[in-house]
């Protein structure tokens, strides 16, 4: 164990600011990306729902 | 029995039999990237020594390395995907090009901003004009390249075949492209500090890196396939059988 | 014997046309007709070996003009929408750099008798920017009189003619397919060419 | 053999025809060096330290800026459809445009390049290595850039897109072109530096033709 | 005023369809500047001293390259007739055209300049100055840029062309851009520069549209 | 009413026509005709007030063209040879840009109609650029449908249509000349119109 207290675990050592800063935009895009890889799935997925929608209508 | 593998090989090669199989593989590769991460994490934070020249700040180095490591790698395997996609006309391995890309640029992105946000500390400056840095922007600007011509084409046969085009001259230029900054940056390089000096690494250290390493490969495997999933469906949006898709009808 | 089985043709999610079947022979002229967007020119363009199509395959004397390549090629003319006309170019200009791409050398009197016969004399050597719409067809119609090749394919050769244009045109077609050569085009207007074979494309 | 005379001289005569197209390019090139010392400062000793540089960035930029219209008109009008279907093969076509693309915009350049040199005082030697960097240089350039005019033909924003894919693939180009000349000012030899060019160019002149050959048939499908 | 906003939001709807060049033009900034060290060297001493003027010349060579794009378009597809012939006044249609070309290119420009001048090394204060002088000096390359796109409209070889004429004219905005932050390193104020350059930019306002509009005109004719 | 006299062109060192006169009166359409080159596109872009007249002076309810100037414009719809219509965008972007550049609003609803009865059903949310020939110039003249103009010069608007849509087109243009409208077009097919006018250009 490296850290007396959390301060000292956020302070990194003084080199808080850096450290925190790449690791911080490293957990940002990585949670960002696989959202919207995702979401890119979602809104293709709901137009074909509407489409078909749209067809079930039109046979009526 | 190799006829049936080589049956099987292909069943899988068709976009239709892989989009539910990705389905599957999906939730796996983010368990285990979860689990890497985990220990990754804990051993770069927890059981890693500070370092005595570089204070904690050397701790960015586990995921600066994988970063850059992946970057380097996803290039590689995408320049694969489009080159069989350009030589057989299988549609998924173009599918499978497109879909690393934007992981690929995010990783060179990051190995780019770890580096300087660790650059800052160590050498006082975000940027040098070191060889290695050099070359990683390049990489990334032809990553960059490379989803903006395929988001320039409308047509995907074309998109998929042009970027193939482009994937396949970038794999011959990237080594000349290393070679050529790395010399460039010896003969003048002045006193900027040197990587490759550095103290050689404690085992902790190493270990935490290749795991990292590990934790982002198993990411970018996770991110890839369900992008590539979305893609699947536009791509083959008008056919049957994704109309007859369990999501679909719902 | 140009011949094609089975051809479809996507574009987007549309299917323009599925298993269209076509055979014309020497002597023959075939006349593709449909609406707006019923996939005419698609057609020409997978005839002329420039767009592939979805299914099907195209023959020359037989063989796949895939396999055949530049022997397809060399019997071929095709004409399309676009001019394939340097506007900065005279159409004398033109006329001779067209030849030299097709491997031929045109003499400069052949040339201008070409021209002269589509109308273009004292336009010889005005650059083609200055021409009008139908001068300008003129000057990429000129080589169907200059340019030795069996096949033509002609998308909507009669555009922008005035009447006497069309009347020459269409004479130098009837010439072509007399004397044993095939032709294949599209047009909305109607056309005063005898006995052509028709072929509707699109529902 | 034939077929590559008459694209050479056919894009010959069209340069000719659009006049300003050789000049601008050759224009371009000195106005841009011409820029850098009104954006840096007069220093001589600054100038000629960074003269090799601003040379071949300018030199990269100008054959760039004609990359665009390499293959475009022809694309618009037609003509490439015809080449398409011309019976002699489309790669020796290809080249043809390339060599002619050559000899409108590197050339020039190469031929103005030491009057340049001179007015940020390099001496004789250095001229004479820039000549010949660029002499080996340009064709590169050429060959790089035409599979990427190949690669955006008819794209929207093609012009801007080109050049994002082309810089990159410049990059060696550059550090050897104005390494050579860099190295010879600070007394090593240029030596290694215009073999390693050499050696790029002909690795391009196998290489590159067929790459865009391959693309442009994809842009024409 | 209602004309001006429909013409800046279709080019703004125009942009974004073609995705690709709001995005390349701004790589086209970030390549054209990490060329630089490429050509020159990475000593830190030296690259920080020029970086001001490579800074502004890119930005420079960033806005040019998209101008050709400015009106050609329009022109080829025959939308500027119909501009010419709608009822609103045709100047007031190039202004909005002017100012969405700013939007697209030269904003961008401006946000990304203080990453790129980290790059060289510049200090905070230095990195402010050059984005108070991109803001001031952008739309005047705009505003100059568009006259000289309407001057070369339709011509031959235009963009090069283009490219000849408008330089010279942006001489003054690259030595008064490039020199307020020169002279901020240097410990002068970077004041009197900047006033210059916002002076530049009120004469180009009133100026610029009116002459692209008679331009435009003449080209059209 | 649109009058015209003594007008006069050159190009080059050639002078297309001289003296001309015309006088289109609401509720009359005028057919331009001549042979390719003889001057009618150079005509209507004179009378458009894009390009000037050698010669001569063009009146718009008595007044010089000139003079009124933006009066002018708002009471005309000029559609030329090239299309004005952006091929990044669909065609119903393509409408309702035109429709606010013209300085109207254009309701989705009504555009919608137009391009529906231009036979662009379907297509409303399709790039232009993957539009045939035929279905491009559609989108051009839906713009006939949407727009509230008097004087029409329209140069060539029957190219590239197949037979439904010239009928379609004719049936607008005699609507529109029967509500009191003008119209001033040029063609080289025969157009199926009424009591037209003719002006034959060119010697
Ligand atoms: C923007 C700045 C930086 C970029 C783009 C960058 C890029 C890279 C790349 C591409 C690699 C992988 C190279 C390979 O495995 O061959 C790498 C590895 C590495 N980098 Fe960086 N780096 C940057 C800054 C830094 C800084 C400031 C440090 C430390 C002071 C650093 C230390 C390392 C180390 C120790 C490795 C592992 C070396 C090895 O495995 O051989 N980097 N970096
Ligand atoms: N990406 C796409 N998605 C849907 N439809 C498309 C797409 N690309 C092209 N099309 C359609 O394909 C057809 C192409 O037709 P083509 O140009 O072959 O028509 P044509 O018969 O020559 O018509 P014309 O008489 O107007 O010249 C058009 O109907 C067009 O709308
Ligand atoms: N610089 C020039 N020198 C000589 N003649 C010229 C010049 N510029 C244009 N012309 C001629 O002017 C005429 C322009 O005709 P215009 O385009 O008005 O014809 P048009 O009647 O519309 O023909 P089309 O039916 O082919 O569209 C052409 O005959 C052209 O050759
Ligand atoms: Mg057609
Ligand atoms: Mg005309």
């Amino acid at each position: 164990m490296n850290w007396e207290s959390p301060a000292a675990f956020f302070a990194m050592g003084g080199y808080g600011f850096y450290v925190w800063g790449s690791f911080g935009v490293c957990a940002l895009l990585m949670i960002v990306e696989p959202i919207m890889a995702n979401r890119r799935r979602k809104d293709i997925l709901r137009s074909l729902r509407r489409e078909r929608l749209a067809e079930t209508l039109d046979t009526q | 029995m190799s006829n049936n593998k080589i049956i099987n090989w292909f069943k899988y090669a068709s976009p239709q039999s892989f989009y539910p199989v990705a389905g599957r593989m999906i939730p796996w590769f983010w368990g285990l990237a979860a689990i890497f991460f985990v220990v990754g994490l804990y051993i770069s934070f927890f059981v890693a020594p500070t370092d005595f020249q570089q204070g904690e700040g050397y701790r960015i180095i586990f995921i600066h390395v994988p970063a850059a490591w992946m970057s380097m790698f996803i290039y590689l395997v995408m320049a694969f995907w489009a080159g069989l996609g350009l030589a057989l006309n299988t549609r998924l391995s173009s599918m499978m090009a497109q879909a690393l890309a934007p992981t690929g640029a995010i990783m060179a992105f990051l190995s780019l901003w770890t580096g300087a946000w660790w650059g800052k500390p160590m050498w006082g400056a975000w940027w040098v004009w070191d060889a290695r840095l050099t070359s990683a922007l390049i990489l990334f600007f032809l990553y960059i390249g490379f989803i903006a011509l395929q988001a320039a084409i409308d047509d995907a046969r074309r998109a998929d075949k042009a970027g193939a085009i482009l994937a396949l001259v970038g794999v011959v230029n990237v080594p000349i492209i290393y070679f050529s900054v790395k010399w460039w940056n010896t003969l003048h390089q002045g006193a900027s500090v040197s990587l490759t000096k550095a103290p050689s690494m404690a085992t902790t250290m190493l270990w935490g890196m290749l795991i990292m390493a590990l934790a982002f490969w198993m990411y970018s495997i996770a991110v890839a396939l369900t992008r590539v999933r979305a893609i699947i469906l536009e791509r083959e949006a008008h056919t049957e059988w994704v109309k007859e898709l369990p999501e679909v009808k719902q | 014997m140009l011949t094609a089985t089975a051809l479809s043709c996507v574009r987007g999610e549309r299917r323009l046309f599925a298993g269209l079947d076509l055979a014309v022979g020497p002597g023959e002229w075939l006349h593709v007709q449909g609406e707006n967007g019923a996939g005419k020119t698609s057609l020409l363009r997978i005839l002329a070996g420039l767009s592939p199509a979805a299914e099907g395959e195209v023959f020359w004397q037989g063989e796949p003009i895939k396999v055949l390549a530049e022997g397809y090629r060399r019997q071929l003319l095709f004409l399309g929408h676009h001019g394939a006309v340097k506007e900065e170019l005279t159409p004398l200009e033109n006329l001779t750099l067209a030849a030299q791409l097709d491997g031929t050398a045109l003499e400069e009197m052949a040339a201008l008798k070409a021209l002269a016969r589509f109308g273009l004399r004292g336009r010889e050597d005005l650059n083609v920017r200055f021409l009008s719409a139908g001068q300008k067809r003129r000057v990429l119609l000129a080589r169907l009189a200059v340019r030795k090749a069996t096949l033509w394919i002609l998308d909507e050769p009669f555009t922008a003619l005035d009447v006497k244009a069309v009347e020459m045109l269409s004479g130098l077609i009837v010439e072509h397919v007399t004397n044993g050569g095939i032709a294949i085009l599209t047009s909305h207007q109607a056309i005063p060419l005898p006995n052509g074979k028709v072929l509707k494309v699109g529902t | 053999m034939n077929a590559v005379m008459a694209i050479i001289r056919r894009d010959l005569l069209l340069a000719m025809r659009r006049k300003s197209e050789v000049l601008t390019a050759l224009f371009f090139f000195i106005i841009v060096v011409s820029l850098f010392p009104l954006g840096i400062g007069p220093e001589t000793a600054l100038l000629r330290k960074i003269a090799p540089g601003i040379l071949w960035v300018a030199a990269l930029l100008a054959t760039m800026l004609g990359l665009a219209r390499l293959f475009a008109p022809d694309h618009a009008d037609g003509t490439l459809e015809q080449m398409v279907l011309a019976p002699a093969p489309l790669g020796l076509l290809v080249t043809g445009k390339i060599i002619a693309h050559w000899i409108t915009t590197g050339l020039p350049l190469v031929l103005l390049a030491p009057v340049l040199g001179i007015q940020f005082d390099l001496d004789t030697g250095a001229l004479g290595i820039l000549v010949v960097a660029l002499l080996l240089g340009t064709p590169l350039l050429s060959l790089i850039g035409a599979i990427g005019a190949a690669l955006t033909l008819g794209l929207r924003g093609g012009g801007v897109l080109l050049s994002l894919l082309v810089l990159p693939l410049y990059v060696p180009a550059l550090i050897f072109g104005a390494g050579a000349v860099e190295a010879h000012i600070s007394g090593l030899g240029a030596g290694g530096h215009l073999s390693l060019l050499a050696a790029l160019l002909a690795l391009a002149v196998f290489f590159a033709p067929w790459a865009t050959t391959a693309a442009l048939r994809i842009a024409l499908e």
